[in-house]
């Protein structure tokens, strides 16, 4: 991986939060917090896995990315620029850089359009409106994609799962991106559909050298095409490193109950021990996952950890781990 | 047991959609119910039995000919009797078809084009658009339909005219609310969000992507809406407020029947079911078209 | 106990009646655990509903019986279904939202099954049972948790929920349709081994249904692999998944992604699932699909029992069969 | 909470809003109107002004800003005070207090109608239908289909026909106002009442056969089927309840029919209510009566859709957590 290049993709403390109608009648507006203080860099031609369970914030970073939705406050920086800040201008030079795959083919793709005129509608807008011309980035797509042309005429609704999900990213290719966010793509698909998906995206982005962010709740998925895994929870990224860090190393204990869960065919798996799911604590002083830390103490009760890095590019927020210098130093002091 | 549910033959018509149309009983009921209402109307352009406006004062108040006395060159044939200054009942019922039409083609048409851009430009803009049109539309909610059109006539005195104007205020909200919500919905669904990524031109999104996939509910709701077009009318023209003579129309008939029917029923029942029919037909026609196009309309939504 | 015998099963659509279940026969007894797993539209769900007799009346049972406890119950009405469900046969669903009343509180969701099943329990005793259930699905606050509307628990709360309302009549059978699809991967573990503990606890069988093969490899003694309405292969879990016979089975467990096969492709089933109207009739349903396809695919497929006791329709094993 | 009230509250500005402008547009003078051209023009000022036209009794005086008028009125109507009537040249109060008991008493009489007959018929033919006799329902359906076409004036004259003419049961014209005490009263106005409802319990009998069977299709009836709940148990219990609120918002639509429909009846009848009071109104081009009741009846309607609202909250714990 190009190390020494800038990240195409810096999220600097992106934060989201939601405004809850009150239950009560003379009651506070309440806020939730889908997302709260992210940071991560996406580098060129890497895959960076967001991983955790529903309510995360992992689809709300994605959105956020793709400007479906504005975060509350926390910058997105594409090639060194805000794409917030960005002049109107820009953005529209920029706007197809970023795609984004969605979770389920069945409303992925418009039911009053053809497969082609979809394709067209797509080049329409970045303004090729020649039909000869669209035919030329069209048909080499279809082909690489190992489709025939007939597709092109057929709608939606005839094709299965696994073909709608072949033809969206076929759609968010067409208009060559650098970045994809790929949100559950494979989620709502059968397994023996599910390989075809997963080759394909990582076929495609081998070849293209695209830039990705595979969201998923699925373990061994992010494992499968991940570079590097982002562990979130509760609107928090908790770990972040790469695959082998988060797999054999991991070290934040929201982490080891992940990946106690796993479930392999071959493996008999041990019970993750933890504690019923209690109140959520939202806090500037209580880590966000005390309530059902196995090894929570007084200290989690009352400072929030910071991220720390253990290791160049492994990140943890967890009171129990050192920083790479603390670690030094006490490597030291075992020393003298 | 296994033999005798699944070998059921099975039907000649190859054309799926068109063999899903005909197997649709509530369409076809509705359809056909409308048809001969629309027939008639047709033929009423060109021939009618009688001179609907023509005075026969020879011929008052005459019952409805038998059947029986239908081929009888000696009778002068009345199917459906005369009123009370003679105009064959039947003939200026088939007139009345005339007015009924055009009343509820106009209603509807210019109801779905005000009432489908109103909603359009509510969830194009939202905001404080959005908001006046929805409040507004609330408002027209909270006053019953038919005491809205008496207004208007009060306001700007009776006749067709006037009933066209309301009836069409009155539905416009409809449409409104209607396409509003089914706008909202679709701009949720993912292939509409695909348009945000590519940078797609948002009137293009509204009227190419989003538009055509509630079409589905505004048919409906059209024909629901050509329903009470027509009710309104016939209340309206019924209570003096509508259609004025000499025109005909199925309210305006009952209205002149008022004084009379009990000793002449006749002369109330002929329009009345032809008022109850339309109505039907078009109630009828909706739910099938609900079922065929799969789009779920509420009235009160 | 349970033994469902050559069930078929057949939908009308378009006036027009398509088999969805073909000759699907399987046993379980005991304490066994059988899953069914398979791809949606391949009937799993639909053996789960033909058994507990809730079948939409667009879907008619053709042929086959399904025996329980020696009674034949394809077929029953409504009426007659009732003296086996709940106490012989009850159900645990995937979407525990919408299969909660909304507008009755968690306690008379319970109470109801205690009312229904045992008339002469008292109001205490039943209050009683109802708590006791509670924490034993792992409600620290039973009594709170009574008082509660379902919209107000999590999805694993209310999962627990439905396993306490199917497990409070003491069924013999326990059916799960994807009881963890629906839940976190943190949660999932938790269900899975709650019905485990259950089930040693009460001897209960459990017919386990599942899309997800790891899940059904975690937790099941038997496993039938189904494809398009046909069992294709039958038999303990640990034969079946270690050493799968059938291409379908085959080729489904290779294209999980592992973390031992990271940089590889993965082994992709080329094709689709044909739909219900496009199956083919005669032959093997897989034929489209399979990588061993010959020319014998075309005609009869038998059912054949392997030396280890497994089932396998598929022609590459017509010889090795036993009696 | 707050909420929607306030909401009801800017719909009843806007309404008055729309009922005042609609009325400025108004091309003829109703003092004109009412005193013919060749009028003492002194009194003819007197009236204007008494009316609020203008702002003295003078001839030629000063016309009142539409705005001003607006405002004087809308104070008038939180004062209770809906003006004068032109026509009548009474307060539209005193005109209404005579011909109110006879329009609410019809309103009255005839939801009551419908609520009771058409839930009771509606849950009757949910039922039928629901133990598989769709021959019933499909009869049910044709049957309510042209209830709600029949226009409630045909209608009436139909019962007319029948009941009075053919069965000699009533006399046509057999309207007495309440002072002749209450027997005869609603004798009066049993006619006019089922005329009314003939569409409102078709309408009812719908919702509430169509509500039932969806719900009866829903999930969690499924799940009270699999714990052994009976069919009766799960139709009373469990699905009526659960479709009160479609039955809830159909009932509050029919108010605002029996409205309209009264409206019509009154003039089928010679009933002397508030919709004669309309007509005649309408007739005379008096601006301040028909003003004053179609404020009045609106403000009804929107009362009507709060408390509805509020009932759903009532029903639905889900929306009490919401709003």
């Amino acid at each position: 991986m190009a190390e020494n290049r800038e990240p195409i993709l810096q999220v600097k403390n992106l934060t989201k939060i939601y405004r809850v109608p009150a239950t009560k009648i003379f009651e506070k507006k309440k806020t939730f917090i889908a997302l709260n203080d992210a940071s991560f860099d996406v580098h060129y031609g890497e895959t960076v896995g967001l991983i955790g369970e529903s309510g995360c914030g992992k689809s709300t970073t994605g959105r956020i990315i793709v400007k479906l939705l504005q975060a509350s406050s926390g910058e997105v920086i594409y090639e060194g620029k805000d794409i917030n800040k960005m002049s109107r201008k820009e953005f529209k030079e920029n706007r197809t850089d970023i795609q984004m795959i969605f979770q389920d083919p069945a409303t992925a793709l418009n039911p009053q359009f053809t497969i082609g005129g979809l394709m067209r509608e797509a080049l329409r807008s970045v303004g090729i409106k020649d039909k000869a011309e669209q035919d030329k980035k069209i048909l080499p797509l279809i082909a690489h994609a190992g489709l025939t042309e007939e597709y092109l005429a057929r709608a939606p609704h005839e094709l299965s799962g696994g073909q709608k999900q072949r033809i969206c990213i076929l759609l968010a290719l067409l208009l060559d991106p650098k970045f994809i966010v790929a949100d559950e793509v494979v989620s709502a698909l059968d397994l023996s559909v599910q390989a075809q998906i997963l080759n394909m995206i990582r076929r495609i982005q081998k070849e293209m050298n695209l830039s990705m962010i595979f969201i998923s709740h699925d373990l061994n998925i992010i494992h499968y095409v991940s570079d590097r895994i982002i562990v979130m929870y509760m609107g928090e990224i908790v770990e972040q490193g790469t695959c082998e860090e988060i797999y054999r190393k991991g070290l934040h204990p929201y982490t080891h109950l992940l990946l106690s869960s796993l479930i392999t065919l071959n493996a008999d798996n041990t019970q993750g021990e933890a504690k019923d799911m209690g109140e959520i604590i939202r806090s500037e002083s209580v880590c966000i996952f005390a309530p059902r830390c196995p090894k929570a103490t007084d200290q989690c009760w009352h400072e929030k950890p910071a991220l720390k890095e253990v290791e160049p590019g492994h990140l943890v927020k967890c009171h129990f781990v050192q920083t790479m210098e603390e670690a030094a130093a006490a490597a030291r002091a075992q020393a003298n | 047991m296994a033999k005798d549910i699944t070998k059921k033959k099975p039907s000649r018509i190859k054309n799926r959609t068109l063999r899903k149309i005909l197997r649709n009983r509530n369409f076809m009921v509705g359809f056909c119910l409308l048809m001969i209402l629309i027939i008639m109307t047709i033929v009423s352009f060109f021939w009618t039995p009688y001179d609907p406006n023509a005075l026969n004062l020879s011929a008052m108040k005459h019952r409805p000919t038998p059947i029986a006395q239908w081929g009888n060159p000696d009778v002068e044939v009345h199917i459906a009797g005369t009123d009370d200054v003679g105009r064959d009942i039947f003939s200026r019922v088939m007139v009345s078809g005339q007015k009924a039409f055009q009343i509820g083609l106009s209603c509807v048409a210019m109801a779905m084009v005000c009432g489908v851009t109103l909603a359009l430009f509510a969830a194009y803009f939202g905001g404080w658009v959005d908001n006046l049109i929805m409040r507004l539309t609330d408002a027209f909610k909270s006053i019953p339909s038919l005491m809205f059109a008496m207004m208007m006539a009060a306001v700007f005195g009776k006749g067709t005219k006037t009933t066209i104007i309301a009836i069409t205020m009155i539905l416009i909200p409809q449409f409104t609310r209607m396409t509003r919500a089914n706008v909202l919905k679709i701009r949720e669904r993912e292939y509409i969000q695909w348009t945000t990524l590519i940078g797609m031109n948002k009137f293009r999104v509204m009227f190419l992507h989003i538009l055509p996939n509630v079409l589905s509910v505004i048919i409906v709701t059209a024909s629901l809406a050509f329903s009470e077009a027509v009710l309104t009318e016939a209340s309206l023209s019924y209570l003096g407020l509508g259609v004025q003579a000499p025109d005909a129309s199925w309210g305006a008939l009952l209205n002149a029947s008022q004084a009379l029917f009990t000793i002449y029923p006749y002369m109330a029942i002929w329009p009345g079911m032809m008022v109850t029919i339309a109505v039907l037909g078009f109630n009828v026609m909706g739910d099938g078209l609900s079922e065929l196009l799969n789009a779920k309309v509420s009235k009160e939504a | 106990m349970l033994d469902v015998q050559n069930l078929c099963v057949s939908i009308r659509m378009d006036e027009i009646w398509y088999p969805v279940l073909q000759n699907v026969s399987f046993k379980i007894d005991g304490e066994e655990t059988l899953g069914l797993v398979g791809e949606s539209g391949c009937g799993k769900s639909m053996t789960a509903t033909a058994i507990m007799g809730l079948l939409d009346r667009n879907i008619k049972i053709v042929d086959g019986h399904i025996m329980f406890d020696g009674d034949d119950i394809a077929g029953l009405d409504l009426k007659a279904y009732q003296k086996y469900r709940g106490t012989g046969i009850a159900m645990v669903f995937q979407d525990s939202m919408s299969c909660l009343n909304p507008l009755h509180r968690i306690g008379a969701q319970l109470e109801e099954t205690y009312k229904i099943h045992f008339k002469n329990m008292t109001k205490e005793e039943i209050h009683d049972k109802i708590v006791y259930s509670l924490t034993h699905v792992g409600f620290v606050n039973a009594e709170e948790t009574m008082r509660k509307y379902p919209h107000q628990l999590s999805g694993g709360q209310r999962q627990r929920v439905m396993i306490a309302i199917a497990m409070s009549a003491n069924p013999k059978l326990l059916i799960a349709d994807e009881p963890t699809t629906a839940l976190d991967v943190t949660t999932q573990n938790k269900i899975l081994t709650l019905m485990k503990n259950l089930q040693k606890e009460h001897h209960t069988s459990i017919l386990m249904i599942s899309h997800d093969i790891t899940v059904i490899g975690q937790t099941c003694s038997h496993v039938g692999v189904m494809y398009s309405g046909w069992l294709v292969e039958y038999g303990l879990s640990g034969q079946v998944l270690k050493d799968p016979k059938h291409p379908y089975t085959k080729a489904l467990i290779a294209s999980i992604p592992t973390q031992e096969n990271k940089n590889k492709p993965l082994h992709e089933i080329g094709g689709v699932v044909p739909s219900l109207r496009m199956r083919p009739k005669t032959g093997c349903v897989f034929y489209e699909r399979c990588e061993e396809r010959c020319d014998k695919c075309k005609g009869d497929i038998p059912t054949v029992t392997l030396p280890d006791g497994r089932n396998v329709r598929c022609v590459l094993f017509a010889d090795q069969g036993v009696e | 909470m707050v909420k929607r009230i306030l909401y009801s509250i800017l719909t009843f500005f806007l309404v008055t809003v729309l009922i005042f402008g609609l009325f400025l547009l108004m091309p003829q003078d109703p003092i004109k109107m009412k005193l013919g051209d060749e009028a003492d023009p002194v009194f003819e000022a007197a009236l204007r002004y008494k009316h609020g036209f203008t702002v003295s009794p003078e001839i030629g005086a000063a016309e009142v800003p539409p705005v001003t008028r607006y405002f004087r009125w809308l104070s008038g109507l939180f004062r209770l005070d809906l003006g004068t009537s032109i026509r009548y040249d009474k307060s539209v109060n005193e005109l209404l207090s005579t011909r109110l008991p006879n329009t609410v008493g019809l309103a009255i009489f005839s939801f009551i109608i419908d609520v009771i007959l058409g839930i009771a018929l509606g849950v009757f033919v949910a039922k039928v239908t629901n133990s598989g006799h769709y021959t019933f329902g499909a009869i049910i359906n044709i049957l309510t289909q042209i209830g709600i076409a029949i226009p409630v004036f045909f209608a009436s004259i139909l019962w007319i026909l029948l009941i009075c003419i053919k069965l000699k049961w009533l006399p046509v014209t057999g309207f007495k106002p309440l002072e002749a005490g209450l027997g005869p009263f609603l004798k009066g106005l049993i006619l006019p009442a089922i005329s009314i409802s003939v569409g409102g319990i078709s309408l009812i009998v719908r919702y509430v056969r169509n509500a039932m069977t969806e719900e009866l299709a829903s999930d969690y009836v499924r799940c009270a089927r699999s714990k052994g709940v009976s069919e009766r148990r799960i139709l009373y219990r469990h699905v009526l309840r659960n479709s009160l609120i479609p039955i809830v918002t159909i009932l509050g639509m029919r108010l605002a029919s029996i409205i309209t429909g009264s409206i019509v009846i009154e003039q089928v009848y010679s009933v002397p209510g508030i919709g004669t009071l309309m007509i005649s109104g309408i007739n005379s081009g008096d601006c301040i009566l028909v003003q004053g009741i179609c404020v009045y009846i609106a403000t009804v309607v929107i009362v009507t859709y709060l408390v509805l609202d509020l009932l759903y909250m009532v029903i639905d714990p889900r929306i009490r957590v919401k709003a």
